[in-house]
């Protein structure tokens, strides 16, 4: 086993325990929290791709559309991270409660 | 010459290692807050420090020299304000008051 | 002379990775920040020293910004900033001057 | 190479550990700082995966300023009493269903085909025309030059999301939610010494981003986040957000993207085209303009929504 391949297994585990955490985790901020670790592990899948890709042709490098791509992602997860927290600080100063529970 | 660079080297960055591993040791011996957080604002920047001296005479000059010290000053600067930070920050909450001045 | 600079940025790194897991625990969120201000401090040295082992192009810069940065998010934590000084959000409050009541 | 390929793991291992750190800390702070150390540790992983212009901005934006805004809001929620957890069948269900995913995804990574699909020749050969020496940038600011306007976009798009957040009678007013009562001396000194040093480091890493790992998204995290230091401790006061200058500032970037895309239908034969021969002083332009309001959008979204005009403490 490469250690491409093991950042790749690396980023599926952290998509699935992103998933779960999104499901599970009363707290809006631990959402938050848990979409991050599953975005970050589908960006590592792909820049797994892309230093396969890369790194046949350029020898030691890494596919720079993949990584381009990746770099836009990171911007609008930063985006909508910084949205949500604001729509949660909201939610505590309307409601008092930082989960999404509607009977409480 | 460059013999004695690289012996140069070695022997600093090991330092370096060293103190980063004393920097650790600390974190985990040490009995509370304060004396964790003393124990590793001067480990690590230190640690740091020597590998940046061991590095030196391998990076091109001048901007990947100055590229390194700018690194360690940096460094060194964001310690010297987390520490006070955090030391007021442990001390009230583990005392429920303000420190003395 | 590469092989050493990267074991040292292993040792470096493997060494404050320790710190953090142990020290994530607490007690306190003091202890916690500053561990992962260890961590911090020892990515950048291992990245230098990874940079000059492995010769690559701008891993001196992600160092370079991760020192910059090294004491910022750490000033969102313990800074009492904002309206409220710092402390929770108000809830609810009763003298907004949009209400009509 | 078996030290490396051990290093790696161990690597993986402690990325995965502190995910699920994050995932089942008490404390929301705690969780918080996991996920700082969990990005400090992805941007190595990017050095490894030889993307160090993902690490930068890694660093930067996903470690950097979202621990910033995170840790600002574990450290203000309220300590109320946990919400009830769902109930064993929903967490038995999420479980099955997430692993099935993840197994999914790791039966992808391991049957891969040998010869990957790559578009990093046709990348690089065309580069020399452009004028640039980094890969990445031509086809942030060329190949896929309409990704980057959109994404220029939807930074402003998010800003004006957060700003229709205030209430009513606060439109118009000052960001206030950064500015610090009464800041740590040793606070005031960083937020003193490190703009300069932080200005010079923005605008080196968008000058470099043309031949070396860096660009416009790099540089302007940085400026924005040295821009925040100096809200905080009061050295400089947020922009009314009603005001023009700051709004043609915000635009700046993706304006001047867009018209010089649109010249590009007369002067370069398409939309987003560079006329031969003037394709490097154009893409500085852009860069340069786009490092601004990248700057800008990301501080203000930073400071969060505008309060009352009178402020509090102003």
């Amino acid at each position: 086993m490469s250690s491409v391949t093991l950042f790749g297994l690396c980023g599926a585990a952290l998509v699935g325990l992103g998933l779960f955490g999104l499901i599970v985790q009363p707290g809006v901020l631990r959402k938050i929290l848990a979409f991050n670790l599953l975005g970050s592990g589908v960006l590592l899948l792909f820049g797994v791709i892309a230093r396969r890709g890369g790194g046949v042709v350029a020898g030691n490098g890494s596919d720079p559309v993949a990584q381009a791509l990746i770099i836009t992602a990171l911007v609008v997860a930063f985006a909508a991270t910084v949205l949500a927290v604001a729509l949660l600080r909201r939610l505590v100063q309307e409601t008092g409660r930082d989960s999404l529970d509607s009977d409480g | 010459m460059t013999i004695a660079l690289t012996l140069f080297t070695i022997i600093t960055v090991a330092l370096g290692v060293v103190f980063f591993l004393a920097g650790t040791v600390g974190l985990l011996r040490f009995p509370d807050t304060l004396t964790r957080l003393h124990a590793l604002t001067k480990a690590d920047n230190l640690g740091l420090g020597l590998v940046v001296l061991g590095l030196l005479p391998q990076v091109a000059w001048p901007f990947g020299g100055l590229k390194l010290i700018a690194v360690w000053l940096l460094a060194l600067l964001a310690g010297a304000t987390v520490g006070p930070l955090l030391g007021h920050a442990a001390w009230t909450q583990e005392r429920g008051r303000e420190p003395p001045p | 002379m590469s092989e050493f600079l990267l074991i040292a940025a292993l040792c470096v790194l493997g060494t404050v990775a320790l710190g953090l897991v142990v020290i994530l625990r607490g007690p306190t969120e003091a202890d916690r920040l500053s561990a992962a201000q260890l961590l911090g401090t020892g990515g950048v040295a291992a990245l230098l020293l990874l940079g000059v082992a492995t010769d690559t192009t701008g891993v001196a810069d992600l160092a370079l910004v991760l020192a910059l940065l090294a004491a910022f998010a750490a000033v969102a934590f313990i800074t009492p900033f904002g309206t409220n000084g710092g402390r929770a959000d108000p809830v609810a409050q009763p003298d907004r001057p949009q209400d009509p009541e | 190479m078996s030290v490396a390929l051990a290093a790696d793991a161990g690597l993986a291992l402690l990325i995965l550990g502190l995910a699920v750190w994050t995932s089942i800390a008490r404390t929301a702070g705690g969780a918080v700082i996991g996920f700082m150390a969990y990005g400090l540790l992805v941007a190595l992983v990017w050095v490894r995966l030889a993307a160090v212009d993902v690490a930068l901005t890694e660093a930067a934006l996903g470690s950097g300023l979202t621990g910033f805004v995170l840790l600002g809001a574990a450290a203000r929620l309220p300590r109320d009493a946990p919400a009830a957890r769902p109930g064993w069948g929903l967490r038995l269900a999420a479980g099955v269903v997430s692993a099935a995913v993840a197994a999914g995804l790791a039966a992808v990574v391991l049957l891969l085909p040998v010869s990957a699909p790559t578009l990093a020749p046709a990348a690089t050969a065309n580069l020399p025309a452009l004028g640039l020496g980094n890969p990445v940038t031509g086809v942030l600011i060329a190949y896929r030059a309409i990704d980057t306007l959109l994404e220029s976009v939807v930074l402003v798009l998010a800003l004006i999301g957060l700003w229709s957040l205030a209430r009513d009678g606060d439109w118009g007013g000052r960001p206030g939610a950064l500015r610090s009562a009464d800041p740590s001396p040793a606070l005031v000194l960083l937020a003193q010494v490190l703009p300069p040093l932080g200005i010079l480091v923005g605008i080196y890493l968008f000058w470099t981003g043309a031949i070396a790992p860096g660009g416009a998204f790099q540089g302007g995290t940085v400026l924005a986040a040295m821009w925040v230091l100096t809200l905080v401790t009061g050295l400089t006061r947020p922009p009314r957000v009603g005001g023009r200058g700051v709004r043609l500032l915000l635009v700046a970037g993706p304006a001047l993207f867009l018209a010089i895309g649109v010249a590009g239908f007369w002067l370069g034969g398409a939309f987003l085209a560079y006329p031969a021969g003037y394709a490097k002083p154009l893409i500085l332009a852009i860069e340069a303009a786009l490092t601004l309001s990248i700057a800008v959008a990301l501080g203000l979204l930073l400071a969060g929504p505008p309060l009352a005009q009178s402020g509090p403490r102003a």
